[in-house]
């Protein structure tokens, strides 16, 4: 019973082109938590003018780049994906607990996960495939919950063919209404009162391609752009 | 990088709003924004809720902003202290609110609140008056009340260096609730002594990291 | 319908007779938080080389004397009751809210506590006088409540004869049975599951007097110590 | 002054329990009481419950203590890393319990617990699996559940510097979880690398204080 989906047989975006045109949206000024993987590639198209505030969870406020020596590399000084980092000028640490209430607090301006499944409604699950006993929830369901906006990225199809983009979770939920945009490797998704919204769509692929790949209606607006990534 | 650094006393106190509920900081005499509420003094702001552990002494501070009629109802520990004649007055008088909190109950709704949370269970005040239409639970065998977060629309807040991007340290006791109220807040003004370089502050050492100031003035004393 | 009681036309220990006694009672290694009033008197005889590591809810852990000298006196270094103070070596600054952890949290060793009543179940009442409409509450609730033994300190009679040493309490309660020692200008009481013992009387009184001068029945060990102070 | 410097691993390990909630410090590899847990497991204790982020990776440190025997149950909010074989292992085989916990709440439910707090309500789970069983609040229109505190028999942390009464610094991001075990515990036991003078840390910079500090073992590493 199980709905499938199909993506198109045509080249669709990479990692390294989701990462970027993420990193388009985040803004100067803003704080922002980055997950594990992706998301973390993400961090590293930011224009180093732009002065983005990167919070990791594990108490670093001011996260930078990994070092450019091996030799500055420090056990002490890792991210919450247990890479080296660095801190950035204007930098301060903190115990996790400080750390989560800065995360709930209301501090965030946003918050960049991966995702299993995004809903129509804004429902995330990101941490547990359905029937398993259990899962990793780490972080997510604080800084899902306290970012003021959640940009989930992911691919847009499960190599199954089971929907990512769908109108209701059928993985178990992390966070109940929170994800305000979806970037895949086939387009760039609003998430508004109404359900999807198709912003964007990957060069050389169709909006009926996108729509295909998805087990949700997308609204389209009156113009659809092309992903510039 | 943002700017949050007041040009002046003026333009950091016109953030401010009628009604709203406004934390400020300092205990005694250590870690009191004196200046910025002398600016919220010469405001004309009405109807201000004030969060402080008194209720002012003397005729400067709080006690002058009640003076000058901008304090609707003030939230305290301790309101009713020796020289606190003007917040006396006014309360028998009718002229303003008040809400005694006890005084850890009153960090620690302030806390929960910069922390994201919608209340804490609480052992202080079990069986006594503050727990008047709180609901009561019992956790492993111990009581305690369920307590709500406070949260700030603004914080007044005093602390001893800042660097340009608005991290902050304080000094010796007058740390005490001034860390509190700069997360409890949706806007925080803080009252520095001095401006130092970026980098002049151990991040190790920081108090209130950054993302907690949105504006900070420079007194230079 | 109210109690009155009475004090014996005989002299009672003074403010500084009563503070020397109660910090006979200070163990070393203690950590102990100390009222306003006669508790912040019984500290300075605490002999130096005890080390009784002294917490004032405004956020020092390590709270020393007053400066010797005025122009040491720091308006950022008071007490909460905001007479001026030292920092012992090793001491810590803390904000208010980790401070009141500490109290809440079990790891005061003791409070010392001015008093208006205690009854001898171990309720305190300190912080509203019957028919006001309100009151100072302080840091007192949260101390009361989470310090592992609570002294308190006041005189055994009142000006008017109200009783303070009582059954049960007739003034607003701070916390419920929380009181284990009360110190008075008449006599030192422990507070046991069974009620008040008389643990010591004031020199010059008898047990009658004391009893007389009480709203509650004192137990009396086998023997009735005077009190050296 | 109270003497908390243990003169050898076997004495600062010697306190500990069978089915004791142990809490254990670290996040990756920063800040792990790397020691200490090897002095656990040579312990034979049996039975314990250890609070960590993760459920061991390797065949070192947590996952040594899993093939030990020493444990019953892991409180964990990320136990499944990839390698993490031992806990997988033992996880399928039915020999160990698990309770999974986001992150942020099991911070919160120890910074609770140390705090003397009877529990908190989060927005943190509402409307997950996490929130089946606990009680379902509405505060100011928003949704929360109630979670409990949790306290420690023991924390077994790590730390950069402590002074002889046993104050305590970290270092960068092995600060991490830390501290706030550090004040959920019954008996908190640190793993130190350098032990300074009295008077050589900064008061204004001491991240826990000597009170929450039972033991310190200092590795000179």
């Amino acid at each position: 019973m199980t709905v499938k989906v199909t993506a198109p047989d045509k080249p669709l975006l990479s990692r390294d082109q989701m990462a970027k045109r993420l990193a388009q949206d985040l803004e100067a000024d803003w704080v922002v938590n980055i997950g594990i993987g992706i998301p973390t590639q993400a961090v590293a198209y930011v224009p180093k003018e732009r002065d983005v505030i990167l919070h990791s969870e594990n108490g670093i406020i001011g996260m930078g780049p990994p070092p450019e020596r091996e030799e500055d590399i420090d056990r002490d000084l890792m991210s919450a994906g247990k890479g080296p980092v660095t801190l950035m000028p204007g930098g301060a640490y903190v115990h996790h607990a400080d750390s989560f209430s800065l995360a709930r607090g209301g501090r965030l301006d946003c918050a960049v996960l991966g995702a299993y499944q995004v809903a129509s409604n804004g429902d995330l699950a990101n941490w547990k495939v359905p029937g398993a006993s259990s899962g990793n929830i780490g972080g997510a369901m604080d800084i899902a919950v306290g970012a003021k906006q959640v940009f989930a990225i992911m691919t847009h199809v499960s190599k199954d063919g089971t929907p990512k983009v769908v109108d209701r979770l059928t993985y178990p939920p992390t966070a109940l209404g929170v994800v305000t945009r979806v970037y895949t490797d086939m387009a760039v998704l609003s998430v508004t009162p109404d359900g999807f919204v198709l912003e964007e769509v990957a060069p050389g692929l169709t909006v009926d391609d996108v729509q295909a790949a998805c087990d949700a209606k997308l609204i389209l607006p009156s113009e659809v752009r092309t992903i510039a990534a | 990088m943002k700017k949050k650094k007041a040009a002046s006393l003026e333009e950091a106190i016109s953030h401010l709003r009628d009604e709203s509920i406004v934390l400020i900081g300092g205990f005694g005499y250590g870690g009191v924004p004196e200046q910025l509420i002398e600016g919220v003094c010469s405001s004309g702001l009405r109807g201000l809720t004030i969060v402080n552990n008194n209720a002012g002494t003397g005729h400067t501070g709080i006690a002058r902003l009640l003076e000058e009629g901008c304090v609707g109802k003030m939230i305290c520990s301790f309101p009713f202290a020796s020289e606190s004649h003007v917040f006396k007055e006014m309360y028998a008088a009718g002229k303003v609110d008040l809400e005694v909190v006890p005084q850890g109950t009153m960090a620690e709704r302030m806390r929960n609140a910069g922390a994201g949370l919608g209340g804490f269970l609480t052992p202080t005040g079990v069986g006594t008056e503050i727990a008047e239409g709180k609901p009561e639970f019992e956790v492993d065998g111990k009581k305690y009340i369920l307590e709500k977060p406070l949260r700030g629309d603004f914080a007044l807040i005093k602390a001893y260096k800042v660097d340009p991007r608005g991290n902050l340290i304080y000094r010796k006791a007058a740390r005490n609730i001034n860390p509190v109220m700069a997360m409890a807040a949706d806007f925080t003004i803080a009252e520095v002594s001095e401006e130092v370089p970026m980098d002049a502050l151990d991040p190790e050492a920081i108090v209130t990291p950054s993302v907690y100031v949105d504006c900070f003035y420079v007194t230079g004393g």
